[in-house]
Parts: structure tokens; C-alpha cells; sequence
């Protein structure tokens, strides 16, 4: 253990812990306000910080010039074997950040209206020409590329020693870094002088709840268990802290061991790799780092084993508070969640079987390689989606708290920050569920046609398209995916909870045992039979199942790149307010120019 | 203690690093209002519209609902409180963790209204102290989110003494009814003006 | 499930066998802020309950006997506070019995709209908040978006958005105005959209299905002698709708149906709701047609209308009247009567008694809920501590009926 | 309304029935408050009748108008053949009166509303208790002689709560709703003049 490990692995912890808390919070605002956000608003949220225009100004700049200075540097310097991938990354990013910046602001100053000539001619393409003319660049710029990449293939050599390849990867990064230090130029010289309200989309309420509940009376009833009272939230908030550990949050990351000494030290850290190798691994001598905080090789069954604790901070919690309330709170959240245990562990087996795993760094590559967990196991995942939402106490499974029944069941007597514990271990707990899924079902990190050493668009053997990325391009991809998929799987769950009612307590058991659990052995049984003739079947058929995968794979990228184009164009869409003024005050309104556009017709 | 007095550095009992904490608790407490419904009558029927889409109590901060007292900030006291309630309403309050606030929607349960009998209380100040009183029978919710406005106000300036929402009118509708010249509605007008104007 | 019986022998350690007893309400968020239920528990089952109501009594009764006639309207706004218009009508019906008076036609035709208006919103507010106590969220915020196009109308119409106190007695306190016909027909169409928006959420959902379906049953026999009446006694099969058997106002001339549920559960309980949604619109529909653009809506009797202003300010006849009705109240002819409408829950009746001055001697409310209400205790006991939410939700309880 | 219910009635128990009238069409026949339960018994029973359904039960209180001074009014209506009628018997003090709640179980709370309001006592009732008013509180509410704001407090009020509070001025809210009525002041209208 050297020292630069011990840094990485503070780092990994603070950016775990980090996205813990932020997403809490994020979720939290999205829980309340998702009602809100699918019906239609008036006005801005209220919560608001003024900060003065110098400060934004450097809010905006600083982050900008080193972002341009990351982009623009590293392109001039030469990367040998990987010249003609990095001039075309370079290139289509230049032309992602071009479009980019110009139907930002095209759409907002058809919003918030023109400042000078320049405005205007940007906003009389509508925003969504951008996002069109954008994609036809990217495509033609991309054969464009192609042809490039024929010839140098042709006449090896003749491009990369004219110099060509070595000027367009640095001229493409240099033009993205000076759009980006532009449009935070540009940006920040249309911020008002004075002070500045930040409002953040409504994102402030959720900070004033954590400051709020930190500094509110902390009661505590007179008959209640002063140890285990106070012990309960800790408990609860717990587990969720610390089963992320095991989630992998990217591909490892290889270091080239500079000074030889085997064991990472603070100068290879500046050395990552150039590329990485197709299968994943790091080559012989390089120092591999996991991108999950502990890398261990029972991951699952450390999830499984911290994530049972959870029962225990509810149960104390109903017990110690003297409640009869509270009390029934904890008996139910005890019963369910040592219920769906049951039908989670088993659920999650097939998927095991198949992978032949528990280690959850190979439960992602197993699915980069081959399918998603969701096309492997598919019953699985809504058993184990069930169950997990069972697990986290969330609608339709949240008797445990469910307000209209036992007002807000086991933790009815606590305020102040210990309710704030349970509040934001709650949310955590969420977050984490949906990082789980998104590790076991949706293939983790990896994202489909992109390998550890670049993009390869491949049907069994057939390869289509090929194009080598830089190791950190695909570490960074891997990240963001991470991310995004998390981030959207939270989304689902709480579009989950504003829409369906909860189960009754009794119904809830027979779900568990009746249906989820014979299930989870039928699958089991089922995968068992699959597997034991699939290891028996002769090449073609693995070869056959092998292009399957990779239908499964483009099937996704399909969909995603699909799902991408829907919501950038239906974020654009111009909006159109269908108005039936019906009563006076409305009508009144109306005609005082008063209300702000409403989709609502009324 | 006004928002006036709180700059003020020399030979003053609050330092400086008190009062911009101070001033960070009150931005938190304000748009952070936990709320405690306590929804009885007719207001209901407001109170479900306010927190409805068209008036969106969301962006506020002041929309989640906490049924136990303990974790809510702000008792909505939403209706006519008879004097069989009362007891229950005094518990509720008395439950709560502070900082706490009170709101009175609607006049029952600011004053009783013309609820004047045997039964009800008239009026929830009897009980409990309040922050803010919005009249109405029941309150439109623009008068409602004024009330909640109000509230903010004196969370922020750290200002405890109960308040009211003043009838408004529209300066625009004044304006026009000023040119066409009717008398009585000049009155109203100033009748306004008096009462909208601090002292 | 059934008490945890363990046979113990003598000095063993025994656990505590006696039910835990319960106290719901009435600051219990599905208790509506007014009802007490003392519930008796073994495990999550319900053993015996007690509901107590009375948690909004305001003296209705007491505080019509202080004022005029027409003084009592506000006080009926604010019995049934989701549909305060029918309660207006009702009232209003109830005095011109008294009187021997009937509205003109254009006058009953609109009491028909607005009050039919009225028992949309009502049922919406039941079915939603139903929804919502379940944990759907999402039907709920779509029935009040519905709900406040209806209150759009009646703002207009009225001037208020909940308590309208629009009824007189011999009218209405208003001519509808000149484009109310369009602005409820642009209105009801949108409120029905929206309600099978929110509809297709909960009845595609088996959880909601599980939650409602054979929970909270009532028999024929048992609702007829608690003296249920309205949507919960259709429920149970009886097809008796005031409007159909013994109709009033225009109601005869209407074509609308009236929807039964089979086995009184919770779930035919919304589901007649929801179906009596789509019939008003029915009645509204023939009603606007049949409404006359022109002519008054008030009864050409001096003794019972107040004269037009102008008459007020210009005549000294019309001083006078005014002043004699606003003063000593309309003069009902001393005698009893029982007029009763079907208002948002049901049989909505009112028991007056004058002995000829302007002022009321007793008027006695007959509350839908409160029968309704009586039904509860057995409908809850033996279910589950999470059946109490949607059966309360489904029987509508509106504390400002009940509780008088 | 079907006037033969009270023709069968004034058939079946003759004297008992000490008046019928069809005021404003609705049916009412006034009885002996003896027989009370065993007519409503028969109109339940009775195939002619069968008046299943049960309405409503008040009381009304006649004090200085009449003698007796109360009067409990009962209206039942049938499912099959759509007639009702109005039932009523007179009490003097003390008032009591069998209970209908094992005829048509709906009487139950009706007499126990009854009973809070008039201090009307039903005989046999199983659970008479208070049902809109609380326990503590004395008299009967809805009586003539029960004055209208004469308030019952069950909380201390809070000392500071005793006028008006600071932000209403002299003229705003309702003066009426803020004070606490200990006598009864005769209703004086808005010129002036005594009710009485």
C-alpha cells in the first residue's frame, strides 16, 4: 500500500460519498417536485441565492479555461499507433461542441429574447436545425474520416508524415476548446452586473431542507430507549453508505509503472495508459487501479450481507421510539424486508449462474462481452426490481411508512437531523438500488460496440466499423455512462412511485412468497437447464449466440441513440399553448399579459 | 430584532459571523417549511387546489406533506376548529419541534367566522399563538400564497409577531376605475391605499 | 389472520395477548381531520372499532334559527363543501315547497347545469383523494387540474370559487351570464378527458384493484335499514336515485341512467362514482339544450324576490320590498315540510318548520353522510388496518354534512 | 306520498293515532308516544306499508309554543313501494321515548344525535352516548333554551388571547367571533331593534 494508493482510494471514497448525497438530494427534489414536473407550472421556485456577477462570472470562466486547456493541450502532443482514431474523435468532438453551443443559445434566446445582430442571427435557425445540421456534419465529417483513414491505409504513412493527421487532431481540439472558452465568455458577459439570483431549477429547496433539519429541535419521547433511539438512524443510514463500495463505477483504470518499483506511486499516476487492451485486463507491468472503492472479489455477497443490516436500523427505530405507530412501522418493515430478502437472493441467481460470478467488476465485463443482464436474465430483473423496491421501502412497497395508513410509521417520533438520517439514507438507499440494477442489469459501465480499446461495431465475427479510442476516452465514456444510467434508473423509480398505489401488508406477503419466490426457483431451475446445454453445445451454436448478443447490443445502441433523439427534440420542440380563458379572473389575467404560458388550457 | 439591525457592527451584541449564520438559518427555515396539514373543513377544498398544479405550493418549499408533527415546521390549520378539536389541535402543536410556525387559513380559523356558537372556537389564537392569519371564506389560493409569502418574510427578518394578509387590489384595476370616475370606488381605492401602506 | 393463541403452562413467561388498542384521528391523514376511529388491533386485523364523529360540528342548526331565510344559504354552502351548489339547490327547493312556489323553467334548467357541475366536482374530490390515500398519486393531481376548468365556470357564474352561496329562494342571485352555455360545454369535455386520463391509471393497476375489489362490503338489506341513500346504497345494488323516483326540477325530461354496483365493495363504489360522472355530463348536455337563452330566472312574486336595483334606487314600491325582505326575512307560511334532493352522497333532506316570521324556526339537515357514516364500524371490522383507508375514502365522508 | 299508509295506520291502531295531515304532500301521523316502537314495528312489518327504508329522526323543541314542548319526528320511506311518512310523537319533560334502533338499525345514531341535542332519552337504546358533542359538555345544544354562543371550553384559553390580537384593527376581523358569551343578549338587527 503506497501512498498515491491510499490517495486514489480517498478520492474514490469522497467522489462515492459525493454522489451519494448529491443524488439524495437530487432525488429527494425530484420525488417532490415530480408531480409538479409532469403537470404544468407557473412561475420560478422561490428559493434563491444572490451571489454576486463577479462571482459568477468566475464560476462560469474558470471551470471553461480548464476544460479548454484540457482539450486543446493534449491534442498537439503525438500518440503513436492511434493517430487516425484520435483525429476523428478530435474532430467529431469539435463538431459536438460547435452545434452544441449554438442550439443552446439559439433556444435560449428565442426564450429570453435577443441582446445584439449576433443573437439574432443565431436564433433565426430554430433550435432544432441546430441539433439536425449538427448530426448530418457528424456523419459526413465521419466518412469523410473514413476515406482518410482508406487512404493512409493504402499509402501507409503518407498522411501522419505530411503531418495532416497531427494538425487536424490538434487544429479540431484547439477549435473546441476556443468555442468552449467562447460560449463561457459570451455567457458571462450577459450576466447583469449587481447581485445574481441562483436558482438552480428548485435544487436549493433540498439544500435548505438538509441545512434546515441539521438546526431543528431534536426531541426525543420520555419513554423511548435513549440508546437505541439515537442509534437507529445511524443504523439505517448505514448500509446504503457502504454497499457502494463494491460498485464498480468504471473500467480499471492501467497506469504504466514509470519508476519500476511495482507498486503505484504518485509519478505513474500522471502516466495512464495510451490504450488499453481489447480484453480489458491491463498488460503485464502496468498497475491496474479498480474504479470501484473495494474491489472485492465477493462483491454480491457483501451487498447482500451489509444491505440485511437495513432491517435493523427500522426495526430498533419502531421499537425504541414508544409508539404504537411506529411500532407496527417496524413490524411491517421487519417482515417485508426479511421477506423480499429471500426472493432478491434468489431472484439474482440465474444471473450468477450464467455469469459463473460474484465478483462485480466481472459481472460487467461478462456483459460488456456478451449481453446486458436484462436480455440474459429477464425474469430476473423484474423479480429482482421488485424486490429491491420492496427492499428500499418504496411505493408500492412502502408500509413500513405509508402515510395515509400509520401517518409515517417507524421513525413517526424522531425530528430534526435524526428524521433527516432516515430521510437521506432512504434516498441514498434509492440511489444505490438503482446502481445495482444498472451493474447487474443494464451492463454496468460498459456501453454497447465500445470495448476497452475503442469502438467496434461487430456481429459475431463480422466486424463493421472499427475505431480505436484512447484509454481515457473510453474510461471517461465508461464513467459517464455509469452515471447516466444511474441517474436515469433513479428517474424510473420515482416515476414509479407518483404512479402506483401501495400494496396492503397481507397481499404484499403473498406476493413475496407466493409469486416471486416459486418464480425465482422456476428461473433458477430454468437457467440451470439452459446453461448445462449451452456448455454442452457444439461452436456454432455459441457462435450463433454470440451474434444473438450482439443484435441484443445493437439493439440498445439503437434505442439509446433513438431515446437521446426524442428527448433533445422534444426538449425542443417550440412550445405551442393551446388557451381557453373560461373565467374572468383567468380571462383578466390574459389580458394584463399576467399568468406565465400555461400548458394547462385554463 | 429587523432585518435593519442585524448590519450592524460596532458596540452590538451580534457579531458579525452570528448574523450571516443567522441569516443562513432563516434562508434555510424559509424555503424549507415542512408541512403539517391540519385540514378540517370547507378550506380543504382550497387547500387541495393550492397544492394542486395551477398553484404549485412546490416551488415554495413549502409542499411536503410530514404527518407526524415532530418533523414538520409549519401547521397549516386549515378550517373551523371546534371547541372539541381543540384539545387536539393544542397537542399537535405542542408536538412540534421548534422553529415552528403557525398558519391560520381562512377565517374560521383566524377568527371563527360567522361560525359564532355554542361549538366552535373562535378562532385558533385562543389555543395557540399564530404567525399568520389569511381571511377569506375559503381563502382564494393567490391570497393563501401571500399569506406563505408573508411568512417567509418575517422567517427571514426573524420577526415573530403574528401578521395578516391585507386585501389587495389590482393598482391596474384602481387606475381604470380612478378614470372612469366613480366615487365609491375612489373611496375603496384609498381605503386601499391605507391599508396597504405600512405605517 | 388470526390472535396468537400459545398454550402456556403456569409460570412461564406469557406475552401480552390483549389487543393493542389504537387511536386513529382525528389528526390522522386519512381521517379527513374529523373522524376518531378507536381501533382495536390483533396483528394488522381489526377486532372492534369505535368511530366517533362530531369533530366539525359548527351548530348548523342552531345558527339558522338566527337569521332570515336567505341568511341560511352560506350555512348550506358549508355543509357539503365539495359540491356546495347542490346543497344551494336543495335548500332553495326546500323553502319554495314551503311556499308552494315553482322556478321558472329557464331557472330549473340552470340549477340542473350548476348542480350537476357540482356533483362532478364532488365525485372527483372523492375519487381522487381515494387515489391518493391508496399512494396514486398522480390520479389525484389529474382530477383537481379537472376540477379547477369546473370551478373556472362557476367563478364566473358566481363569483366564487368553492362557497358560492348563489341560491335564493325563488332563483338564483344571478342570471347566467351571456356565455355560460359555451364555457360549460368547452369545459366538460376537457374535465371528462382528464377523468379517463386518470381512470386508465387506476384500473389498469391490479394493485388498486386488490386494494378496492371485495373490501369494505355492504349488503342490500343492511344499507337499506342504516338509511344509506346516494352512490354508497347504488353501490349495493338498489337503484334508488331521488332523481329518477321522485324527480324534481327538470329531471323528468333528462335521459340519464343510473349506474348500480353488484356487491357494495369499495371498488363499485367508485365505479358507480365515476360512471355518475359521465351521466352528469349527459344531463348537462340535454339541460343546455334545452335551456332558453332569454327570460328570467327568478319568480315574479314580490314578496319572495328582491326587486332589480334600479327599481331600488328609482321607486319608492321598490325601496320598500327591498328593504321588507332584506330586513324581516321572506315570510314563510307557518307549517313543516321534508324536501329532499340527491346531492353529491346521496339523499340530501331538509326537515323545515316556520311558524310564519322571516326567521327559521327549526331547519333540520338530513345528511347523507351521517347514515353512511354509521355503516363504517361494520364495514371495517374484521378487514385489515389498511382496508380503513379506501373504505372511508370510498364512502365520501364530508365532516361538514355529518357532523351537522 | 300515498295517502292509504295513514288511512291503514288510523285503521290498524285507531286512538293511537291522535292526528293525520298532508301538509305540502307530505304524509304525517301523530301518535302516542306509548305505542311508538310498536308502529313503527308495524310499518316496517306490514306488507301494505313495508316501509324498510329508514331517513330520519330529530326532534324539535316547541318551548313556550306549544305543549308538550318536544316533538320527535321520524321519516321512513319504502324501497319497493316508494311511499314515506312522517311520524311523530309529543313529549313533555322529562322526554323519553323507546328507541327504534332495533327496528331499523339506522335509528341508531339518529336517537344518539337526538339525545346530544335535545337531551331526548331512548329507552333501550344500547349505546346512548354523546355523539356530536363531547362528554364534558352540559345541556342540550340545540335546545330553545340553550343559548347559541354560550361556549364550553375544554382548553384553557391562552392569556394573551383574550381582545384582539395585533394584527387586526380596531375595525377588522369579526369583534362577534372574539369574545366569549357568558350571558344571553337578546339579537339586536342591524337597525337596532330588539328581536324580541
Amino acid at each position: 500500500m503506497t501512498w498515491a494508493s491510499l490517495v486514489v482510494s480517498f478520492v474514490k471514497v469522497l467522489v462515492v460519498v459525493l454522489f451519494l448525497l448529491n443524488m439524495a438530494a437530487i432525488s429527494v427534489w425530484l420525488d417532490r417536485r415530480q408531480s409538479a414536473m409532469l403537470q404544468d407550472r407557473v412561475g420560478p421556485n422561490r428559493a434563491v441565492v444572490y451571489v454576486g456577477s463577479g462571482l459568477v462570472k468566475m464560476f462560469l470562466m474558470v471551470p471553461a479555461v480548464l476544460i479548454a486547456g484540457a482539450l486543446a493541450v493534449p491534442m498537439w502532443t503525438s500518440m503513436p499507433g492511434l493517430e487516425i482514431a484520435r483525429m476523428t474523435q478530435a474532430v467529431e468532438f469539435a463538431i459536438l461542441v460547435g452545434w452544441f453551443s449554438l442550439l443552446v443559445l439559439s433556444s435560449n434566446v428565442r426564450r429570453h429574447g435577443a441582446d445584439n445582430g449576433f443573437d439574432e442571427a443565431v436564433a433565426s435557425l430554430e433550435p432544432r436545425s441546430y441539433f439536425y445540421g449538427g448530426l448530418a456534419v457528424h456523419v459526413f465529417a465521419a466518412l469523410l474520416l473514413q476515406v482518410a483513414s482508406a487512404l493512409s491505409r493504402s499509402a501507409p504513412g503518407s498522411l501522419s508524415a505530411s503531418g495532416g493527421v497531427a494538425w487536424g487532431t490538434g487544429l479540431s481540439g484547439s477549435f473546441a476548446a476556443a468555442v468552449v472558452l467562447a460560449s463561457a465568455f459570451y455567457a458571462s458577459a450577459k450576466v447583469p452586473d449587481g447581485k445574481v439570483g441562483i436558482r438552480l431549477a428548485g435544487t436549493l429547496h433540498a439544500v435548505a431542507d438538509a441545512i434546515k433539519l441539521i438546526w431543528k429541535e431534536d426531541l426525543r419521547p420520555k419513554n423511548a430507549d435513549k440508546l437505541l433511539y439515537a442509534m437507529a438512524p445511524l443504523l439505517a443510514m448505514f448500509p446504503a453508505l457502504v454497499t457502494f463500495a463494491v460498485i464498480p463505477m468504471g473500467s480499471t483504470l492501467c497506469f504504466q509503472d514509470v519508476d519500476k518499483n511495482h507498486a503505484l506511486s504518485f509519478v505513474d499516476l500522471g502516466h495512464l495508459a495510451n490504450f488499453a487492451d481489447r480484453s480489458g485486463f491491463c498488460a503485464v507491468g502496468q498497475l491496474p487501479v479498480s474504479l470501484a472503492v473495494a474491489d472485492l472479489n465477493v462483491g454480491l455477497l457483501y451487498v447482500f450481507a451489509i444491505a440485511g443490516t437495513g432491517i435493523i436500523g427500522a426495526a430498533i427505530a419502531g421499537w425504541a421510539s414508544d409508539n404504537k405507530w411506529a411500532l407496527l412501522g417496524g413490524l411491517r418493515a421487519t417482515s417485508q424486508m426479511v421477506s423480499y430478502e429471500v426472493a432478491m437472493g434468489l431472484s439474482i441467481t440465474g444471473l450468477l449462474m450464467v455469469v459463473g460470478s460474484v465478483h462485480m467488476q466481472e459481472i460487467v465485463n461478462w456483459q460488456g462481452r456478451h449481453a446486458w443482464g436484462i436480455f440474459v436474465q429477464p425474469v430476473a430483473f423484474f423479480l429482482f426490481l421488485a424486490a429491491l423496491v420492496a427492499e428500499t421501502k418504496r411505493v408500492p412497497f412502502d408500509q413500513p411508512e405509508g402515510e395515509s395508513e400509520i401517518i409515517a410509521g417507524y421513525f413517526l417520533e424522531y425530528s430534526g437531523m435524526k428524521f433527516g438520517l432516515f430521510f437521506l439514507g432512504e434516498y441514498a438507499e434509492f440511489v444505490f438500488s438503482s446502481a445495482l440494477l444498472v451493474t447487474l442489469f443494464f451492463g454496468g459501465y460498459h456501453l454497447p460496440f465500445v470495448d476497452p480499446d475503442g469502438l467496434r461495431i461487430s456481429f459475431g465475427a463480422t466486424n463493421l466499423y472499427e475505431l480505436k479510442l484512447s484509454h481515457l476516452a473510453v474510461s471517461l465514456l465508461h464513467i459517464g455512462a455509469f452515471f447516466g444510467k444511474t441517474i436515469v434508473m433513479t428517474w424510473l423509480q420515482v416515476f414509479i412511485r407518483w404512479t402506483l398505489p401501495r400494496f396492503r401488508y397481507d397481499q404484499l406477503m403473498k406476493l413475496g412468497w407466493t409469486k416471486l419466490l416459486p418464480a425465482a426457483l422456476i428461473n433458477i431451475l430454468v437457467t440451470g437447464v439452459l446453461v448445462l446445454g449451452i456448455d454442452g453445445a457444439s461452436p456454432a451454436v455459441h457462435a450463433g449466440l454470440q451474434t444473438l448478443a450482439d443484435v441484443t447490443q445493437a439493439l440498445v445502441a439503437l434505442g439509446g441513440v433513438l431515446a437521446v433523439v426524442a428527448l433533445i427534440t422534444g426538449l425542443l420542440e417550440p412550445t405551442k399553448h393551446k388557451r381557453v380563458a373560461l373565467s374572468s379572473s383567468a380571462g383578466y389575467a390574459l389580458r394584463a399579459g399576467g399568468v406565465k404560458a400555461t400548458k394547462m388550457g385554463a | 430584532m429587523t432585518a435593519s439591525q442585524t448590519y450592524v457592527f460596532d458596540g452590538s451584541e451580534q457579531g458579525f459571523a452570528t448574523t450571516r449564520f443567522e441569516d443562513l438559518l432563516n434562508w434555510a427555515q424559509k424555503y424549507s417549511l415542512f408541512q403539517y396539514p391540519f385540514v378540517t373543513a370547507c378550506c380543504a377544498m382550497e387547500f387541495m387546489a393550492l397544492a394542486s398544479p395551477r398553484f404549485d405550493m412546490a416551488r415554495f418549499g413549502a409542499e411536503a406533506p410530514r404527518f407526524s408533527p415532530r418533523q414538520a415546521d409549519l401547521l397549516w390549520v386549515v378550517g373551523t376548529i371546534s371547541q372539541r378539536q381543540a384539545p387536539i389541535l393544542k397537542t399537535v402543536y405542542d408536538q412540534m419541534a421548534d422553529p415552528k410556525y403557525v398558519l391560520a387559513f381562512g377565517t374560521c380559523a383566524s377568527c371563527g367566522g360567522f361560525y359564532d356558537n355554542y361549538t366552535t372556537l373562535a378562532g385558533i389564537d385562543k389555543v395557540i399563538p399564530v404567525d399568520v392569519y389569511v381571511p377569506g371564506c375559503p381563502p382564494r389560493p393567490e391570497s393563501v400564497i401571500d399569506g406563505l409569502l408573508l411568512l417567509q418574510d418575517k422567517i427571514q427578518r426573524g420577526d415573530r409577531t403574528p401578521g395578516i394578509v391585507k386585501p389587495r387590489t389590482d393598482p391596474r384595476v384602481v387606475a381604470s376605475q380612478l378614470a372612469t370616475g366613480h366615487s365609491t370606488d375612489v373611496a375603496h381605492a384609498q381605503l386601499v391605499e391605507l391599508r396597504t401602506s405600512k405605517p | 389472520m388470526e390472535p396468537l393463541d400459545i398454550e402456556l403452562d403456569d409460570g412461564e413467561l406469557e406475552l401480552p395477548n390483549e389487543p393493542m388498542q389504537v387511536n386513529m384521528g382525528p389528526a390522522h391523514p386519512a381521517m379527513h381531520g374529523t373522524v376518531r376511529m378507536v381501533v382495536d388491533l390483533s396483528g394488522e386485523t381489526i377486532t372492534k372499532v369505535d368511530v366517533q364523529i362530531g369533530y366539525l360540528h359548527r351548530g348548523f342548526e342552531k345558527m339558522c334559527e338566527r337569521g332570515t331565510w336567505t341568511q341560511v344559504f352560506p350555512y348550506v354552502d358549508r355543509l357539503n363543501y365539495a359540491s356546495p351548489m347542490l346543497n344551494n339547490v336543495g335548500f332553495s327547493l326546500a323553502v319554495e315547497k314551503m311556499l308552494g312556489v315553482s322556478v321558472p323553467e329557464r331557472c330549473q334548467h340552470y340549477r340542473v347545469v350548476l348542480g350537476e357541475l357540482a356533483r362532478i366536482c364532488d365525485h372527483m374530490v372523492c375519487s381522487g383523494a381515494m387515489a391518493m390515500e391508496l399512494g396514486a398519486f398522480t390520479p389525484f393531481l389529474w382530477f383537481a387540474k379537472a376540477r379547477e376548468l369546473i370551478w373556472d365556470v362557476f367563478e364566473e357564474e358566481t363569483g366564487a370559487r368553492v362557497t358560492h352561496s348563489f341560491g335564493r329562494v325563488g332563483g338564483m342571485a344571478q342570471e347566467p351570464t351571456a356565455n355560460f352555455k359555451s364555457m360549460v360545454r368547452a369545459a366538460v369535455p376537457a374535465v371528462l378527458a382528464l377523468i379517463a386520463d386518470g381512470e386508465k391509471l387506476l384500473l389498469a393497476n391490479r394493485i388498486f384493484l386488490d386494494r378496492v375489489e371485495n373490501v369494505g362490503v355492504m349488503s342490500k338489506e343492511r344499507a337499506i335499514a342504516l338509511g344509506w341513500t346516494g352512490v354508497v346504497l347504488r353501490s349495493t345494488g338498489v337503484p334508488y336515485d331521488v332523481r329518477k323516483v321522485h324527480p324534481y326540477l327538470t329531471y323528468d325530461r333528462y335521459d340519464f341512467d343510473v349506474p348500480v354496483g353488484t356487491s357494495g365493495d369499495n371498488f363499485d363504489r367508485f365505479m358507480c362514482r365515476q360512471e355518475e360522472i359521465r351521466q352528469s355530463a349527459r344531463i348537462i348536455e340535454q339541460a343546455l339544450e334545452q335551456m332558453a337563452d332569454e327570460g328570467s330566472v327568478n319568480i315574479d312574486d314580490p314578496r319572495i324576490v328582491l326587486p332589480p336595483k334600479e327599481d331600488v334606487y328609482s321607486t319608492i314600491e321598490g325601496t320598500i320590498q327591498h328593504f321588507k325582505i332584506i330586513m324581516e326575512g321572506i315570510k314563510v307560511p307557518a307549517g313543516e315540510c321534508y324536501s329532499y334532493t340527491e346531492a353529491g352522497n346521496g339523499e340530501l333532506g331538509f326537515y323545515i318548520v316556520s311558524d310564519g316570521s322571516g326567521t327559521p324556526y327549526r331547519i333540520r339537515i338530513r345528511p347523507p353522510c351521517f347514515a353512511t357514516m354509521q355503516g363504517v364500524e361494520e364495514m371495517i371490522v374484521g378487514g385489515m388496518l389498511p382496508d380503513v383507508v379506501p373504505t372511508f375514502g370510498s364512502v365520501n365522508m364530508i365532516g361538514g354534512e355529518c357532523d351537522h | 306520498m300515498s295517502k292509504r299508509v295513514l288511512q291503514r295506520l288510523t285503521e290498524v291502531f285507531g286512538a293511537a293515532v291522535i292526528e293525520t295531515h298532508s301538509q305540502h304532500g307530505d304524509d304525517t301521523a301523530v301518535v302516542v308516544p306509548s305505542r311508538w316502537k310498536e308502529i313503527a314495528a308495524f310499518l316496517r312489518d306490514d306488507e301494505k306499508c313495508a316501509m324498510n327504508h329508514f331517513i330520519d329522526l330529530t326532534a324539535v323543541d316547541y318551548l313556550n309554543r306549544r305543549e308538550p314542548r318536544f316533538e320527535v319526528v321520524l321519516h321512513v320511506r319504502s324501497i319497493e313501494k316508494l311511499h314515506r311518512l312522517r311520524l311523530k310523537a309529543r313529549l313533555g319533560e322529562p322526554a323519553t321515548i323507546d328507541t327504534l334502533s332495533g327496528i331499523w338499525a339506522g335509528a341508531d345514531w339518529f336517537e344518539r344525535e337526538c339525545f346530544d341535542m335535545f337531551g331526548v332519552e331512548f329507552v333501550g337504546h344500547p349505546d346512548l352516548r354523546r355523539i356530536l358533542m363531547y362528554p364534558e359538555f352540559v345541556g342540550s345544544p340545540l335546545r330553545k333554551d340553550y343559548a347559541a354562543q354560550h361556549t364550553q371550553p375544554l382548553v384553557e384559553y391562552r392569556p394573551e388571547a383574550v381582545g384582539k390580537l395585533p394584527p387586526f384593527d380596531e375595525h377588522e376581523g369579526m369583534p362577534f367571533g372574539r369574545q366569549t358569551h357568558d350571558r344571553v343578549e337578546p339579537r339586536v338587527n342591524a337597525l337596532g331593534f330588539s328581536d324580541e
